[in-house]
């Protein structure tokens, strides 16, 4: 037979490396992987995992989660995660040892053109689980990266030194110190474009920093892209479940986060 | 050797397992060998483009799930265009979906997908009929007869139709079907349910009520199955709620002739692989040669005609 | 201090809570305290002495239960001789669930239980008419009506009529029964379900079907309570799948003005205090000082009429 | 309020002491529970288990077990079981420290007449868990007991040095000694009423064997009750799952396990 697609997605068991705490709101979760898993995975990819019996509550459906570090030479998959719900709660209670059954890689991976040298990657929260492979593939093809990361206050800030470990100039912005408005924000990537250090916009999560982006990419002419969630049942694109509206051209169209997303352009997405 | 083939009025498929309409796409091709399925289903599409259902559209509700999809469809030009030729690459027969507002706009419909490489068309008479104030052709006997000769007169190929539990009358309901042209019978569809989020007072579906699938579905579509295949004299395939090869091996003795997996394979993409592996090893466990052998030997000689046909008093 | 009363067409509660028929019995007063509910309702009683189905009665299915008691029925008199006199030594107010085969016979019954003692009728027109090929009287509007017009004629008693799952017309049901006189509905009894036993290939019931109750219900229950509220102007009574404060609250907000407690009293026999505590406690949290401002405060207001009463397209 | 039935039974979690194996087949739970509770307790009644989840299982009903033996000075409440089911594996799971919410104690226990001086018990496998504590009611009553005890293997007769150690004259019948079949046991009976040896019987569990007590205590004029299981539900008599059909006069009754049973009287059961 001919045509047929290939494999790429695989339903495995892993076993659980580690899941600790980062700060109080988030965990990292680190399950041994196969080579060969790890090697199709992509930044901007998720996985859909099969959260466990925990604690009296039985998540039913899978929870989808960003790759927030895949490494092929360790044979570790990571995941950052913040424990918002009976899944996440589940997820919270595996223990070293434990098989999780996860479905992936799936989705749309980020893409870097060829003339994206400078490469800003504005993102606040657990946000950054989404974008950090994305700094490790900037380094890989060496490009410019700056990461604005925002928080609510600097102990929420994540992340940022393993963006500095890549090379990626660091700004933070925070809640509590008074620098994470909008108007600050515009002002700083204002700079950087003024500076050529902006060819394209690498964002996810936050819908006034999606306005505020669109605004500027639209100003500027900077091309980007963000990765946006959805409430998914599949995973795969089966169910249609996981739409959102996106301009394109005249006209609006429903896209599948898990399909032809999670990675989408930024300036066909619609504010929500 | 076991030989798990089943003759759908026909039909051979090489086993009984196969996918729920609208739980099943190409998509999952990129997960396993599509060509182990015992039938293709495809998502229900409409004659024209259709948007779907405001978000959100699932949400899970102890151990099982709701949906309100709806039906978003591409239309039937783009599916004979993209969808048909993607399937001619396997043996698995194609079994289309299909659904229409009118009785007259379905079968047009019906008779627009009956193209090569169609198997057979599994007719979704669970969908609002907008000539009889919005409820489904197959809640009332009446309806389901008329949709039914239409669609009947519309195609030569075999038709299932697809039965919704939203009914007091499934065993009319099914004779109505058959009566009217049926080659099978796909039991059963979602039941209309609902759920509130109560921190926000919004139902947790944005179009408020939606269908529910997964193993709460189970025991009533089964029942349903149970009826249909005493209330008629052809094929039917059991869904609801099937995630083990328990429930597969259930509907079999109640009298299905083959199944339909949906939600499960949301769960585990790759469960239907090993509910045909799984029903094999059973079957050879009882020292059963063939699926056959199992097919509707419920044992209950003993009862009353008149209690498996009247509503039982709660 | 939270006023957790609730009123019911006239008939004033204490509390929202109350238990379920067939799940509930004098025997309870062994365990807790009966004067704690909003209500007693009693199992259903028919007017003359009736046995009910063969064994086994009942079965397990998914974290719910399938049941096929029937209604073993001492009879009318020993019901007014021995169970009346006993809920005379609470407070709490009694309500009397009554069936019949044809709809005289119901409305005979109904005048016969219509004694001191009794502080309203619930109806269980959820059981085969045998004057409809066996159907439920509730399972269409036109015999709904005809029953409930009998059935006000024969009493003064506020009756509630307690609506089947087992149809596709609920809110054509619910309006025949305002209209035939009912003054609240409980909404809802149990689907009819099955479950066989793979390795004896028996049904798991002796009666073949049954009832499905229990969590698995609540979906399917609450969308009928809802539509039922929204359907007609009487107060609606929500039952089914309730197992948690939660639940009381989603029925509430869904539009129920209070709740009954079935399967989960097997399961924790002390739940119905449970529910009462909790209730109080949620709504104190959330600054509410009565239970009535939280009935009905479902957010759907965006929601197209048509979508409320039509079928959802799965 | 007057004429309203005074609390009897108790819903309450109570924590395990222990739960061995006894052999293969059986177990024994242990539960450390109330003074007020055990003193409340006779033989021939049941609590009603809520079974935990365990192993992916989730048991919906509670699963009633007989009382194996209550000790109100040391606090202990036991059971007595064989695992089939779902339930049963769960109880099984229990370790030391967990919590098992009990319901009981319910349903009407065994009674003895004051002019039955010699009583003869006659159980096989699990039943002897019914009728263990029957053997401590008699010997507190000083009544003279005999346990014939019938089991597939000598390794399954259990509780026999429990019924010699309270005095019983206990006689064993197995399958694999060729002694159990009905024929000896008939001819074993009469002869300890030859002897003056039995004014009344105690069964429970097996159809031949209450069938050929029935027989014997027609012909003999003895007089006896039976232990009988049905599935359950509420376990308290409110929904009338767990009923068996009895003889009484010339009428069949239908009476409900939970509430006028599990004890009933031998003459008017009806063999299944
Ligand atoms: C492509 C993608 C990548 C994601 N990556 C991450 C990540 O790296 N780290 C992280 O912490 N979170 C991430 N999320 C969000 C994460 O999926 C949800 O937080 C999680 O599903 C919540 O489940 P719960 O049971 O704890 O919460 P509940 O609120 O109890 O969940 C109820 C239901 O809503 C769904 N749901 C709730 N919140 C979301 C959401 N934001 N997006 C999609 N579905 C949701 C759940 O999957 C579940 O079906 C991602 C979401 C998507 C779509
Ligand atoms: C009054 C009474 C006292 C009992 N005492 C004991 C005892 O001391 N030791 C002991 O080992 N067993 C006893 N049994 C039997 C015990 O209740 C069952 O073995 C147990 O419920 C099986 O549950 P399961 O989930 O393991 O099995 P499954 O077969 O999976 O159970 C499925 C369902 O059937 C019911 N069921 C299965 N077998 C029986 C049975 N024999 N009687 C009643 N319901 C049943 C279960 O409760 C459950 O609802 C007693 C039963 C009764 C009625
Ligand atoms: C997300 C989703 C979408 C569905 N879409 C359709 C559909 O388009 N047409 C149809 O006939 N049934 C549809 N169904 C119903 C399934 O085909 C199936 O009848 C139902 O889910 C019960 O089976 P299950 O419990 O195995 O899921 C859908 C179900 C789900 C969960
Ligand atoms: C064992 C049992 C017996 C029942 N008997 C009756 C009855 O006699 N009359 C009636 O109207 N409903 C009867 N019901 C239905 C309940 O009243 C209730 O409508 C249903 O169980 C759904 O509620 P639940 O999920 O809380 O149990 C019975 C239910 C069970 C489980
Ligand atoms: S989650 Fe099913 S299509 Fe995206
Ligand atoms: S178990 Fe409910 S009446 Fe006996």
């Amino acid at each position: 037979m001919d045509d047929v697609p290939s494999i790429k997605a695989f339903e495995l068991p892993l076993s659980v490396k580690s899941n600790e705490p980062v700060n109080d709101e988030y965990r990292l979760l680190v399950l041994a992987a196969p080579h060969d898993i790890l090697k199709r995975c992509r930044a901007g990819q998720f996985f859909h995992l099969l959260c466990p019996q925990a604690g009296g509550e039985t998540p039913y459906l899978r929870r989808p989660m960003s790759i927030y570090g895949f490494y092929p030479e360790k044979g570790e998959l990571h995941f950052l995660y913040k424990v918002t719900g009976a899944g996440t709660r589940a997820l919270a209670s595996l223990a070293l040892g434990d098989r999780l059954n996860v479905l992936g890689p799936l989705g749309e991976p980020f893409t870097i053109a060829d003339d994206w040298q400078n490469l800003v990657l504005v993102a606040r929260g657990v946000g950054l689980a989404t974008l950090a492979p994305l700094a490790l593939e900037a380094n890989r093809l060496g490009r410019k990266l700056t990461a604005i990361c925002s928080a609510r206050h600097p102990d929420y800030l994540m992340s940022t030194d393993y963006f500095a470990s890549l090379g990626a100039d660091v700004i933070t912005l925070t809640d509590a110190e008074g620098t994470s408005d909008l108007d600050n924000l515009e002002k700083v990537i204002e700079g950087l474009i003024a500076d050529g250090r902006a060819d394209a916009f690498y964002t996810c999560g936050s819908n006034r920093m999606l306005r505020l982006l669109q605004i500027i990419g639209e100003r500027r002419g900077i091309p980007g892209q963000i990765a946006l969630e959805q409430q998914m049942a599949c995973g795969i694109g089966m169910c249609h479940c996981c739409v959102r509206p996106f301009n394109r051209g005249d006209r609006q169209v429903h896209l599948r986060v898990c399909r032809e997303g999670p990675v989408f352009d930024m300036m066909e997405a619609i504010a929500w | 050797m076991v030989d798990l083939s089943v003759d759908i009025s026909g039909l051979k498929l090489k086993n009984p397992i196969m996918p729920a309409s609208g739980t099943f796409s190409e998509d999952l091709a990129e997960v396993f060998d599509l060509d182990r399925l015992g039938a293709h289903v495809t998502k229900t599409i409409t004659r024209g483009w259709r948007d779907g259902n405001p978000t959100p559209r699932v949400c899970e509700v102890n151990g099982s799930m709701l949906n309100s999809i709806g039906i978003p469809s591409k239309g039937v030009g783009a599916f004979i265009e993209k969808v048909v030729p993607f399937y001619a690459h396997y043996e698995t027969p194609l079994v289309v979906s299909i659904s229409g507002n009118t009785a007259d706009e379905f079968a047009t419909l019906c008779s627009e997908v009956s193209v090569p490489g169609v198997a057979a068309i599994e007719v979704n008479i669970s969908c609002p009929n907008i000539e009889e104030d919005g409820k489904a052709f197959a809640i009332r006997p009446s309806s389901t007869h008329d949709v039914m000769r239409k669609l009947r007169a519309a195609t030569e190929l075999p038709l299932w139709a697809k039965l919704t539990p939203n009914t007091g009358e499934t065993s009319e309901v099914a004779r109505a079907a058959e009566e009217g042209g049926a080659d099978a019978l796909v039991v059963a569809n979602t039941i209309l349910s609902m759920a509130i989020d109560i921190n926000t007072r919004r139902p947790k579906l944005g179009n408020l009520m939606g269908g529910l699938s997964g193993p709460s579905l189970k025991p009533i579509a089964l029942r349903m199955a149970y009826q249909c295949a005493r209330a008629t004299g052809i094929p039917v395939i059991g869904c609801g709620g099937i995630s083990t090869v328990e429930d597969v091996i259930e509907y079999l003795i109640a009298g299905a002739s083959a199944v339909q997996v949906g939600t499960a394979t949301f769960i585990h993409p790759t469960i239907m692989l090993s509910l045909i592996d799984g029903l094999e090893d059973w079957l050879s466990n009882q020292g059963l040669s063939s699926v056959k052998d199992l097919i509707g030997t419920v044992i209950d000689g003993e009862q009353d005609e008149a209690v498996v046909f009247m509503e039982a008093a709660p």
